[in-house]
């Protein structure tokens, strides 16, 4: 019984740390799209410059997030079929999840 | 992290939408120098087709590795207006 | 004359209400990771993050008045 | 501005509103290209992509900067004041819309003859 509940968790575990880095992924990514739109709303270079910044921040992350998931492999931008069938596996335990 | 000979898929895509966006920049900073007045405006549209070029070589330099690539005939291989030359 | 025109400050508030987010889903998350490699990308976020949010709270706040 | 094209009263003031009408066009380009630059960066993987798209992104950048710069200096742009602006706009999109009643040009402009065959098949042709 106990055994079972440790695996669920464990399994629950590895679980959390893809959802989380696939999460962060997302937000990295919206993160540089909302930056490159703002930067060209800009007319005060103090602005400016800041924004210009934090998107050269932001790229950095996306940078960072994306090589962590390709290394994890939880992101296969290379193989597409690789890529649908984690997605199709991801749908299925997302569904999955009791609410 | 392996190293792949090629592009991925959607980045190429990204790339094959960012060359045809430089192109018609260049095409269109070049015969717009035509039309403006201000000399200001034109030499910034100068300095765009400049370096449009130039973005537009990398480009190009990058784009060979899509898994798609294939040898580029050196002219459209088909008739511009019409089948076979009628009109 | 304004500070800062209208169409920035409302650019800088929409990326303060999304860095916002994010900071707080990173702090959040924190203790959930169990790869010691996500949470040193999530503690650098969360540094970075808490940086960047007090720039645009210093822009933000001069668009004031 | 009226709706004729011959005559003289809408030359005025033209090459200015010609000029900022190209502008904006050149401004809007820019911001687009910074955009669309950095939503292909977002989905790239190779590190020599990365490279190009981020050395472009910055020249946008810059260039969009450049642009604007010039018509905030030439009075084409007010970011600052809005209702200066709101009369631009409302101005040229009056003028363009006027444009685009105009008869401007010919009612058959394919040209075709000129263009639709390549010197060879001409040749096959008369040797025929």
């Amino acid at each position: 019984m106990l055994n079972t509940i440790l695996e669920h968790l464990t399994g629950m575990d590895q679980m959390t740390d893809q959802v989380i880095a696939m999460d962060f992924l997302v937000n990295a990514k919206s993160g540089v799209r909302n930056y490159a739109m703002a930067v060209t709303e800009c007319a005060t270079p103090e602005v400016k410059a800041v924004l210009e910044k934090q998107l050269e921040e932001a790229i950095d992350t996306h940078e960072r997030i994306s090589a962590y998931m390709i290394d994890r492999g939880w992101y296969h931008p290379h193989l597409v079929n690789e890529q649908i069938r984690l997605d199709l596996q991801n749908i299925e335990t997302a569904v999955g999840l009791p609410s | 992290m392996t190293a792949f000979p090629s592009l991925a898929p959607h980045e190429s895509l990204e790339l094959h939408e960012a060359l045809n966006f430089k192109t018609l920049c260049l095409a269109k900073s070049k015969l717009m120098q035509g039309l403006v007045f201000d000399q200001e405006l034109k030499a910034l549209m100068q300095k765009d087709v400049e370096q449009s070029a130039q973005a537009i070589a990398e480009l190009q330099t990058v784009y060979a590795k899509a898994p798609f690539q294939a040898p580029v005939p050196p002219n459209r291989p088909t008739p511009i207006v019409g089948e076979g030359g009628s009109v | 004359m304004p500070t800062y025109a209208l169409h920035e400050t409302l650019e800088v508030h929409e990326m303060a209400t999304f860095k916002t987010v994010c900071l707080t889903k990173s702090k959040l998350m924190q203790p959930l990771v169990s790869d010691p490699a996500l949470q040193e990308i999530l503690r650098q976020d969360v540094q970075t993050g808490t940086r960047q949010l007090q720039e645009l709270g210093d822009l933000l706040a001069k668009a004031m008045h | 501005m009226n709706g004729d094209y011959l005559d003289p009263i809408n030359a005025m003031n033209m090459p200015e509103m010609a000029d900022m009408t190209f502008a904006m066009d050149f401004l809007v380009r820019a911001k687009e290209g910074v955009r669309n630059m950095a939503i292909a960066l977002t989905e790239t993987a190779s590190p020599e992509a990365r490279a190009v798209l981020r050395s472009q992104l910055r020249q946008g950048i810059a260039l969009h900067q450049e642009i604007s710069d010039l018509m905030i200096r030439k009075k084409w742009f007010h970011p600052y004041e809005l209702s200066e602006q709101y009369k631009l706009d409302q101005q040229s999109a009056q003028n363009t819309v006027m444009l685009g009643r105009m008869q401007l040009f010919p009612g058959d402009t394919s040209r075709k003859g000129m263009f639709d065959r390549t010197p060879d098949v001409h040749k096959e042709e008369t040797n025929a």
